[in-house]
């Protein structure tokens, strides 16, 4: 269990692989099996394989826009790994990799962003949460699903997914405040990758660490090394048992790097070089674990071909899927507003039905 | 008991509610031990325990909390402490409250109940006598529903409860200690029904919450005019029962909308834009407005120059007679 | 240049007036920078220095400093970068920025703009097409200020500026691209005039913002009805411009009301109880509406049935002759 | 300067006079003058009558309403007495005293709560904001203008006055997030009176201080005793250089406490006992001084007699004004919503004018 050094101390982070940008850096040991690690480069390279595939649809006019998670494969999926079936999960919108992990068809994932609905997988099937776009306003439905399972005496935890950004609004200091008064299970797990679109760390907190919040606010704050998936998945491991047994909440300070702009409709060359973003390609999480997996002689080349298949034909048939989705009849925007019948939504359905109907008419017609 | 105070309705509704139902959940600030600033939840924590709890003095995350309790099964009723006090929870009421159920397909609905006591009349300090209503009623996937005597009070609120839909529950704090004849439980016409308080034939007072007793009032005062006033007490402001209102002036051919907002996209330019339009061959005279006016709520000493009263609604039923 | 877009014509309204009041301060998320998501500040740091900065991620502390800023005699221009987002700062802009000058009895004035991009129309993820006109419309102390055109997006963003009162400034996002022949500066008429982009005589057709191009649009298409369409573009939603709007109707008789937010308490519910009232006797038909429809706005390829469109408003013409 | 121990250990607290429930803290040395303690005590004393007079004129009816600072007025007086002029003030409800301090007759600060106005005194003549009743929003106009001061080179520190409560909004977050980035001169002197209405601080934070937060936000917090006068001057007096010598923003938490029920409205009788308020009575902030000051021979029975005169001739003098001010013309509430004319606001204007008219009329006819 690390200790609270960890948490205000900038240098102290948490790492178990090497990292060739902190070569003496000081390495803790982790809790995994080699099946476990052979696991997460797996699921790491096929998130690799399957963000790509979204960004070139996003290019080819299929996709409104794409949040790519780039980088941050360690960060997600070891995070998401270490989950029990059972815990919640409240995303914001560059959780794509922990969804996979959950279990989500990604062509599921990628709905939302063809415009297809604004959600398209059962949140309580995989107990991920309705991805959230209002930065930091899902931190709250996290700690009050928490404080409920509590209640009901149920064996959960919730984990908040929210950015460095975010710990900026007032609802993530209200998220953290109630977790942390009413002993909830919660692990807040921020991903720190040093911009909140082109707004550097440094212009959203003075403090050198973000994990500092939680012990303001009487509970445990960690900081680990986000690109080394063995860390974080220890990490996250310690926090949900700690989380589990009724210590209260944790806050993970995952430090990575955002490598693609923002999004899609983003273009990081207007506030930031080249130059500040290569050496965090020197610290890609995925190479990390295969050069440690490698030298260990766990990682062998029919491995590492066997995850590339898996990956690319994974997303072949992903492609296939999605372009095959369409969106269904239009008056389904009638359907789910309010549990019961609305006769001003009924008049306005009849309207939309009423125009469609003219529509094909004069189709027919023509 | 024979006779009861709204405060009385609130707080026994929110006791069967709890009684009948192991999912509810009552929080806010101050509403457990103290019982709430109107002791509403008077009671409630002694009885039901920590099924009855305090927060932190954060209203967002009263109501984000609430999201979540809800996701997970539970039948959340928070309080607003007053109405300009749930503004810091707008966010989250527009953004995710009103719009979970839709964003999920229908696979997430939130049964949650926020309460808020509104409008004037108590000689308050500022923020503590605003009318968000246009707010709330205007925002797609919430229902609003203000109830206008005791006996709504009641009925409402435990149909809201019930409710698999999110409401927010508007309660006219002038009217918390009025008193009604009868004894508890009662039930009324379910949400989404406007009520015919008092038949006539002259001209249709249209009001909720507050104005009720009011437009009372002011219907017995007009028969001194020789004026014979009908009242239509809304009861739930969305979904607006259009109807009733419809029949009323199709009968009378004149219509005064009265509430304590602002006249400036208050409740009565919508019924005014509907009735137009649904009752346009009935209308002998246009829906005229009695409101507040659009000025923040002003200082206590000014409040009763503010607030509609029975002087200027006549002189709207004179005007609108005029026609 | 000739011709510019609106976006264009944005950021040379505040690039006009950081150059003509060492005042006025440009603030937000992503302006400097990357110049806006949408471009609207770009090129404002390199020229203005740190009077043009980026802020932390929290709409509440920007408009909150903000109002902290124009008290102490700056001119703030706030962006909140899409209209949902500006939902975190409900509590200051409707408990502050529109109360402050009225609570210090004239003592404090806030010279502040926020600008905020609305509407839909553009393909966007959720919380990204609101329409939150009714919010601050309804607010008293707040002037609600949209453009339908580059020209206006010039004049009355300048307009704004140099007001001594707060003002929502709504910019049609979906708009943001579109040309307009001739060259800045440009002055058109100030805020709270409505004008008649289009006359004619068969009918009103009301819009601002992102509804105005579609209504002009609807008015050429209606002349294959033999329709002579008039179009009158609001401008400013707060104070509304009803003098224009009754000479219109008392001149067609017809009004047809067009807005993407929901119709339910949406600026046509305003406007069709005021001409009721204030062209009661012109009026041949109900002031009917054409906007989005009351359910939270749709997914990208769902809007365009959700959206207003030309042959929606020609439907309501063609029944607004009906009668 | 206090080291930064006091900020996270709430033992550790900055006091200067000997403390009865304490007897061996440690105590600091004070930087003020025998006449600067003096001053401290004359107002406090005054203050203390004119709260009582306050009290008194709501149970008669002629106040709605009345939020009383009796016990911490060692908080209020002596951080306001270190204000520079030019220094502004950001006060929420109870701040009375701070607004005494600044000059504000206490007619005018009465007059709100007899319903005359909004507010009723010149916040830019005594540099005292409009006070701010929506809990922690005032918190981010103090960080505003303390911006907007540094931008413009001016030497002041605006200085935002709140409660224990008051941290857990999100504003109070964001408030205190933007000042630290923005090295704003800001100073959040929170009094931590134990309690937020009838919630005691420990439902309000698992925190045991609220000093803590500052650290967590990169920017300086410190504990003191709020009922030592000299401890809250002394301490208030180094934020202030701290802030005014462009080093960002200071957090003082001054342990208090809440004597009186929240407001007259409220009653405390229903969520705590007077055994809980007891030792605090012990701890009052005068007596406390007053022994402090009797056993250095500086305060006479002639002085303190003096001391107490003149605070009831004030009283008395304040008595009449109060009960002889009236609500100007009811019209006023449409002169000052917008800077220029609205249509819609004369028409209303002219119908209430028309009201009164005719309500004028039928007096005389009668
Ligand atoms: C309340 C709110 N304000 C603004 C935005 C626009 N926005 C979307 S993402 C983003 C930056 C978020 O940064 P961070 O929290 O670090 O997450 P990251 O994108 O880096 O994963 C912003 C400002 C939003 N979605 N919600
Ligand atoms: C946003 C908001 N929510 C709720 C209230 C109602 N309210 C008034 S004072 C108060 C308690 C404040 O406690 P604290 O911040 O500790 O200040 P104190 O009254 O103890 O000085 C509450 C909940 C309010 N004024 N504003
Ligand atoms: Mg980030
Ligand atoms: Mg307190």
């Amino acid at each position: 269990m690390p200790d609270d050094s960890t948490v205000t101390d900038p240098a102290q982070m948490i790492r178990c692989l090497p990292d060739p940008a902190a070569p003496d850096a000081p390495l803790s040991p982790h809790s995994l099996s080699d099946d476990q690690l052979l696991d997460l480069y797996r699921r790491m390279v096929e998130i690799r394989r399957l963000d790509a595939l979204a960004m070139s649809l996003q290019r080819q006019g299929q996709l409104g826009v794409w949040a790519s998670c780039l980088g941050q494969e360690a960060a997600q999926v070891a995070s998401a790994h270490a989950l029990a079936p059972q815990d919640w999960v409240f995303p914001s919108y560059r959780e794509t990799a922990v969804g996979v992990v959950r279990g989500i068809p990604f062509v599921d994932l990628l709905s939302q962003y063809k415009g297809i609905w604004l959600g398209d997988y059962d949140p309580h099937k995989y107990r991920f949460a309705m991805n959230s776009i209002p930065i930091a306003t899902h931190a709250l439905h996290a700690t009050g699903l928490a404080m409920a399972a509590r209640r009901a005496g149920d064996d959960l935890v919730a984990v908040a997914y929210m950015g460095d950004g975010a710990t900026s609004e007032g609802d993530a200091h209200e998220a953290m405040n109630f977790a942390a008064v009413y002993g909830a299970p919660v692990v807040f797990f921020i991903q720190n990758n040093q911009w909140a679109i082109s707004v550097p760390l440094h212009r959203q907190t003075a403090s050198p660490t973000l994990a500092a919040r939680a012990g303001a606010l009487g509970f445990r704050g960690i900081r680990v090394d986000g690109n080394d998936a063995a860390a974080v998945h220890t990490v996250t491991a310690d926090a949900l048992a700690h989380a589990r047994g009724g210590s209260g909440p944790v806050l993970i300070e995952a430090v990575t790097y955002r490598i693609e702009s923002h999004t899609t409709a983003d273009d990081q060359a207007r506030y930031r070089t080249e130059a500040e973003v290569a050496p965090w390609r020197e610290r890609d999480p995925i190479s990390r674990l295969d050069r440690y997996l490698s030298g260990g002689g766990l990682l062998t080349d029919d491995v590492r071909d066997g995850a590339h298949q898996h990956a690319d034909s994974l997303a072949a048939a992903t492609r296939d899927e999605i372009l095959a989705r369409s969106p269904g009849d239009p008056t389904e925007m009638f359907d789910h507003v309010y549990a019961d019948e609305r006769a001003l939504l009924e008049e306005q359905r009849q309207m939309l039905v009423a125009e469609q109907r003219a529509f094909e008419e004069s189709w027919e017609d023509s | 008991m024979s006779g009861f105070t709204m405060v009385e309705a609130l707080n026994r509704a929110l006791a069967d509610e709890l009684e009948d139902d192991p999912q509810v959940l009552v929080f806010g600030q101050d509403i457990a031990a103290l019982g709430g600033v109107f002791r509403v939840t008077a009671g409630l924590t002694e009885r039901f325990g920590d099924r009855v709890f305090d927060t932190p003095l954060a209203e967002s995350g009263i109501v984000g909390t609430a999201v979540g309790m809800a996701m997970y099964g539970y039948r959340p009723v928070v309080e607003m402490q007053f109405d300009a006090f749930s503004y810091p929870a707008f966010d989250q009421i527009v953004s995710h409250v009103a719009k979970m159920r839709n964003r999920s397909r229908g696979l997430i609905s939130l049964p949650l109940v926020i309460r808020i006591p509104y409008g004037g009349g108590i000689g308050s300090v500022e923020h503590h006598s605003e009318s968000p209503e246009t707010y709330y009623a205007h925002t797609a996937g919430l229902t609003v529903v203000t109830p206008g005597s005791p006996a709504d009070a009641y009925s409402l609120l435990r149909s809201s409860i019930r409710s698999d839909d999110p409401i927010v529950f508007l309660e006219p704090k002038r009217r918390y200690w009025q008193k009604q004849e009868g004894t508890l439980p009662v039930t009324t016409p379910d949400i989404g029904t406007a009520v015919v308080r008092r038949p006539g034939s002259t001209a249709t007072l249209i009001c909720y919450g507050p104005t009720v007793d009011l437009c009372l009032e002011t219907a017995q005062a007009g028969t001194e005019e020789g004026w014979d006033l009908e009242v239509v007490d809304l009861r739930s402001l969305n979904p607006l029962d259009i109807g009733t209102l419809v029949a009323s002036v199709e009968k009378t051919g004149r219509a005064i909308v009265v509430h304590e907002a602002g006249s400036f996209l208050g409740m009565g330019a919508e019924i005014a834009g509907q009735l137009s339009e649904r009752a346009f061959y009935s209308l002998r005279a246009p829906v005229l407005r009695v409101t507040g006016f659009d000025v923040p709520y002003p200082a206590a000493r000014l409040e009763s120059f503010f607030l509609p009263g029975v002087d200027r609604i006549l002189d709207a039923v004179a005007r609108s007679l005029a026609y």
